[in-house]
């Protein structure tokens, strides 16, 4: 069993040191955004740092995280050894080859075109490259995850697979559905370009193809969050799942309404017909629905522990609950975060309201708010509530846990609550420095400074958790005891065969992307859209 | 999805064996398929016929032109008619960038080039040449795109210089590339201005930083090396004083206009006489090479 | 803390049936207020702020 | 199967219809946008060559900024271009139908007008239009929103809305800001 820890230890480290890495850039780059004097502050150097930040964010802290607890999570939850370990060692060195060669390229200025590419901006072939292997190294994990839950499935016929792998395996299947799209636009688009055998790109159907992995890699990088929700904060709080059901539909509405819906980054863009964005918008606020389930499923699973615990009265419950657990505070405060940032999220949705503020700071403060605050702060109980079985230790306290996931709470309001004012005020994004004399621009300087302090509370906090992880796992214990997942209300005895498995899934999915992106892409081919040309941004060359 | 719950009551309810056999979930399943189906219609109902016929009524389209411009198969909005617009093309300049000028620029006739380059070029461009005047730009090093650009602005008479226009008089396209990627490629190298570290520090922040107040973009976001800007832009470092500080005030006074879009004209005009002095300065000064790709 | 709620350590079904008499009431107002705001929230930025900036289509 | 867990599907799907009620109320909002405001997202599936941008008689450089055309309709054309828009200050008159045409010669650029619905992707290949009424007078900014290179920080232009009275297009129906 020894070679499960190793294997997922490995993963959440290299997530961690990205991690940890990104929070520096991203600070400074508040830092050169606002008022105040920043050191360093050149297009060149800003813009680089925006893309390691992005890369470094988006890319390895979330796939290696995902996979690292994919393999936990599958040989824990099915509790039969993980099959294929060999194999993911090797998606590991693809994956972490890949973000090495990646990291290069950015930060030796070869990369400088953000983490979302923007051709014909072109970067250097390695950057390119790079990303392809970590995105390779993903696949060979979601085959690894496809293939436990099968293997299981045939030495228990007739038993409901359990939830947790359930979520991981649907994350799996997901996430093969959607590195379609930006494989397609870098294997037969950018890469071409980088590498000089072409010298035009068609920017519309690149931004096409990037869109269709646009939105579901946001719920590739969610999903650990839900399983979280669903099969370890209940049983932290002392409770029970409220309903193992609801956990399985919303995986599968996770799958079905994450993919059809990337337009709803192209609201603005001028290539993509108005009656398909309104195809995709309908179908992105079907995205709620599944949110929406789960925090009431979790919040009942909540009352269960609470008034287990002796909570009484309608809200007697909450006070009850153990929220000296990491796991059970970080569930609260990433229920907090949700809120606004699916609030923000509501008004990015509709066409409408997006030109309010599409490319404002505003999208910048939901993105940050959902991901960086309610998934990633889930991250971070996952880590806690793993740890002593990965190390063999437990944490000799849990009073440095909570202050970190309070700073990370703290600190993401106060940065990203003046985002949302600013957005509305028009403040755009990706820029390296605003014009101050300007009085539009003067009148938004103190919120910048204050979402500046939000930032540096999120650096104190993120330096905080890998001490945390280092330093506070000392505590010797006798026998690693096998970790355990959260347990419904009553034992999962039936599911309808179809949320059991995910091939039903499939041919619905196949079915929604083929009417929201097939004539979309088709228009490319069919109208013939006119190229433009390849600009090198290859600083270090 | 309240059919996905009801009829997940309904399985669950009369499920005796662990995992539901065909017959109740072929329910489940087909209420999942049919809730998909409907959304997908309703959907479709909405935004491809019911909005656009409605919108395109008060703007006098007809159905089948709101329904054809919501699902972009004819260009514009279902809510207005598109605007007309009667003009005639005054291109500053007639180059254009298609792939067949780029791969040339690329894989030239490298003898071609230097043989147009020794018989044309040299008495002027190149130091130790006959009529060497320091007026007259480095050519050496140079981006191929630049030089091409401005060739076939002579050519056009987009950029006007009586005696260059006399001299590309008789080139054509393919020979402008090849002389152009000949002088690119001769010292293998651009010069970088960030090697430098003195001069005027105002100077600097405008090459390095650009000005937000003034709408004025670094120098380097354009002119660095692979930096992205538009390809046709030249390299700037080590090049002649003179020439760069008359160019500039061309710019400037609307002399010289080749630059599509205003891309220059804007900017300079924007520069104090000093500041394109400095500028000017700045740039000639920078001796130290950078490799090329 | 997994110490605390090991296996022997779980509710009875007894706990359990009990305090299902009460859930998920707490919740469904807890979480249905949530849903309110968030409504409220909705509202505000449509009619405050999005319908004065004017129509563009 | 037990009572309680029929109770558990029934609070569930309670909460389902819900949260249905709620999707049905945005959705509501958002189709009152689009039949009543007739609101629509900038898709204009208008291709134009930015290869050869300068040399089409629409976004040539003289035909730029605001002109009042045949019909009284006024339409402003911008080129987006790295790293300046062109014209860099456009006039409009408020409380008047108003067409913004973009296009960009090179990268993918997007614009905003500060205070205002008004937002567009610029991506190169397309011409994105936008029709709105500026309703206050004043300077607006319009930045450049979209990452298009080393000097997007310094691309923004101003959008002056003027009164109708002080909208005077020349013999060519040309309206330009006025030299300060």
């Amino acid at each position: 069993m020894r070679s499960l820890e190793r294997l997922t230890l490995a993963h959440l480290w290299v997530a961690f040191a990205a991690f940890a890495i990104a929070c520096f850039f991203g600070v400074w780059q508040m830092w050169a955004r606002s008022p105040l004097p920043a050191p360093f502050v050149t297009p060149d150097n800003y813009f680089l740092a925006v893309t390691e930040h992005g890369v470094s964010m988006a890319f390895v802290l979330t796939t290696f995280f995902v996979m690292g607890f994919g393999y936990f999570t599958a040989e824990t939850a099915l509790e039969r050894p993980l099959p294929g370990k060999t194999f993911g060692w090797i998606g590991f060195i693809l994956g972490l080859i890949g973000a090495a060669m990646a990291s290069y390229a950015i930060l030796s200025g070869r990369a400088s075109v953000l983490y979302t590419f923007y051709p014909p901006l072109t970067a250097s072939p390695y950057f390119y490259l790079g990303l392809v292997l970590v995105i390779v190294g993903s696949w060979i994990w979601c085959v690894l995850m496809i293939v436990a839950m099968a293997q299981w499935k045939r030495a228990n016929p007739n038993v409901p697979v359990p939830l947790a792998m359930f979520g991981t395996v649907a994350n799996a299947i997901m996430w093969l559905w959607t590195t379609a799209g930006v494989a397609a636009e870098v294997l037969f688009i950018v890469l071409p370009a980088s590498l000089g055998l072409i010298h035009t790109i068609d920017v519309g159907l690149t931004r096409t193809l990037f869109s269709w992995t646009l939105h579901p890699i946001v719920y590739f990088w969610l999903f650990p969050a839900y399983i979280a929700f669903y099969t370890m904060a209940p049983k932290a709080a002392g409770g029970r799942l409220y309903s193992d059901l609801m956990g399985r539909l919303s995986f599968v509405l996770f799958i079905l309404y994450s993919l059809p819906v990337g337009f709803h980054h192209l609201f603005m863009d001028p290539q993509e017909p108005a009656g398909f964005k309104f195809l995709q918008m309908f179908l992105t606020l079907l995205v709620t629905v599944p949110t929406l389930l789960t925090i009431f499923t979790i919040t009942a699973s909540f009352e269960i522990a609470g008034r287990l615990r002796g909570g009484r009265g309608l809200f007697g419950w909450i006070p009850a609950l153990p929220w000296e657990r990491p796991m059970v505070l970080a569930t609260g405060l990433s229920f907090v975060m949700l809120f606004f940032g699916g609030g923000g999220g509501l008004v990015n949705m509709g066409y409408g309201l997006n030109a309010m503020v599409h490319n404002t700071s505003w999208v910048t403060a939901h993105f940050h708010l959902i991901f960086g605050g309610a998934v990633v702060v889930m991250y971070f109980a996952i880590a806690y509530e793993i740890w002593p079985r990965l190390v063999g230790h437990e944490p000799s306290s849990s009073m440095p846990q909570r202050i970190q996931l309070w700073l990370w709470f703290l600190g993401m309001m106060t940065m990203s609550l003046p985002w949302h004012w600013l957005g509305l005020q028009g403040q755009w994004r990706r820029v390296a420095q605003f014009d101050y004399s300007n009085p539009i621009i003067a009148a938004w300087g103190p919120w910048v400074v204050v979402s500046l302090i939000g930032g540096l509370l999120l650096l104190a906090s993120a330096l905080l958790f890998v001490w945390n992880l280092l330093f506070l796992y000392r505590k010797p214990e006798a026998a690693r005891l096998p970790f355990r997942f959260a347990l419904p209300v009553h034992p999962v005895t039936h599911v309808p065969a179809s949320l059991n498995g995910f091939g039903l899934w499939n041919v619905l999915v196949a079915f929604l992307m083929l009417a929201a992106f097939g004539w979309p892409i088709a228009q490319a081919f069919v109208i013939e859209a006119p190229h433009a040309v390849v600009h090198r941004v290859d600083r270090g060359g | 999805m309240p059919s996905f719950t009801a009829s997940i009551g309904e399985v669950s309810a009369m499920t005796q064996p662990p995992i539901s056999e065909e017959g109740q979930d072929g329910r489940f399943a087909t209420r999942a398929v049919v809730t998909v189906i409907a959304i997908v219609v309703i959907a479709g109902l909405l935004g491809f016929v019911l909005i656009p016929i409605a919108q395109g009524q008060s703007a006098g389209l007809s159905a089948f032109q709101a329904i054809c411009r919501s699902l972009g198969i004819q260009p514009g909005s279902p809510a207005f008619r598109q605007p007309s617009s009667a003009t005639v093309a005054q291109p500053v300049s007639m180059v254009a960038w298609t792939p067949e000028v780029i791969e040339r620029l690329h894989r030239p006739n490298e003898e071609n080039g230097s043989d147009i380059a020794a018989n044309i070029c040299v008495s002027c461009h190149i130091e130790s040449g006959a009529a060497y005047d320091p007026k007259i730009p480095h050519m050496e090093g140079q981006s191929a795109f630049a030089i091409y650009k401005q060739l076939h602005d002579f050519k056009n008479g987009a950029r006007v210089n009586e005696l260059m226009a006399t001299i590309v008089q008789n080139l054509d396209d393919d020979q402008m590339a090849d002389v152009a990627a000949h002088f690119a490629v001769l010292t293998k190298g651009a010069l970088d201005p960030r090697t430098i570290s003195s001069g005027d520090p105002d100077i600097v922040r405008l090459v390095e930083f650009g000005n937000s107040a003034r709408g004025l973009p670094s120098c380097a976001s354009c002119h660095g090396v692979h930096a992205g800007g538009p390809i046709e832009t030249p390299t700037l470092s080590g090049q002649r004083k003179d020439y760069l500080a008359t160019q500039l005030q061309a710019f400037a006074k609307g002399e010289r206009h080749n630059d599509i879009y205003t891309r220059m004209r804007s900017i300079a005009a924007k520069l104090r006489d000093d500041e394109i002095e400095k500028l000017a300065e700045y740039y000639s000064a920078q001796l130290l090479f950078r490799p090329q790709d | 803390m997994r110490e605390a709620d090991s296996e022997n350590e779980g509710p009875t079904e007894a706990q359990l049936n009990e305090v299902m008499k009460q859930v998920p009431r707490g919740a469904a107002v807890l979480a249905g207020f949530a849903v309110f705001l968030l409504m409220l929230g909705y509202s505000f930025v449509y009619f405050v702020i999005f319908i004065p900036r004017g129509v563009v289509g | 199967m037990s009572n309680l867990e029929q109770e558990i599907l029934r609070h569930e799907r309670r909460w389902t219809a819900g949260v249905i009620i709620a999707v049905a109320v945005i959705l509501g909002a958002v189709l009152y946008a689009a039949f009543a405001l007739h609101v629509n997202p900038p898709s204009n599936i208008e291709t134009i060559d930015p290869k050869t941008l300068h040399l089409s008689a629409e976004f040539t450089e003289s035909n730029l900024g605001t002109r009042v055309e045949a019909g009284g309709q006024v339409t402003t054309r911008i080129v987006t271009a790295q790293f300046a828009f062109n014209p860099q200050c456009i006039v409009v008159p408020a409380n008047e139908p108003v067409t913004l045409r973009l296009a960009s010669p090179d990268v993918i650029h997007g614009i905003l007008v500060t205070g205002t619905n008004v937002n567009s992707m610029v991506v190169p290949g397309y011409v994105s239009q936008i029709r709105t009424v500026f309703t206050k007078t004043g300077d607006l900014l319009m930045p450049c929103h979209e990452f298009c290179g080393f000097g997007h920080s310094q691309m923004w232009a101003t959008v002056r809305v003027v009164p109708r009275e002080n909208f005077r297009p020349d013999a060519n129906g040309r309206v330009a800001c006025e030299k300060s």
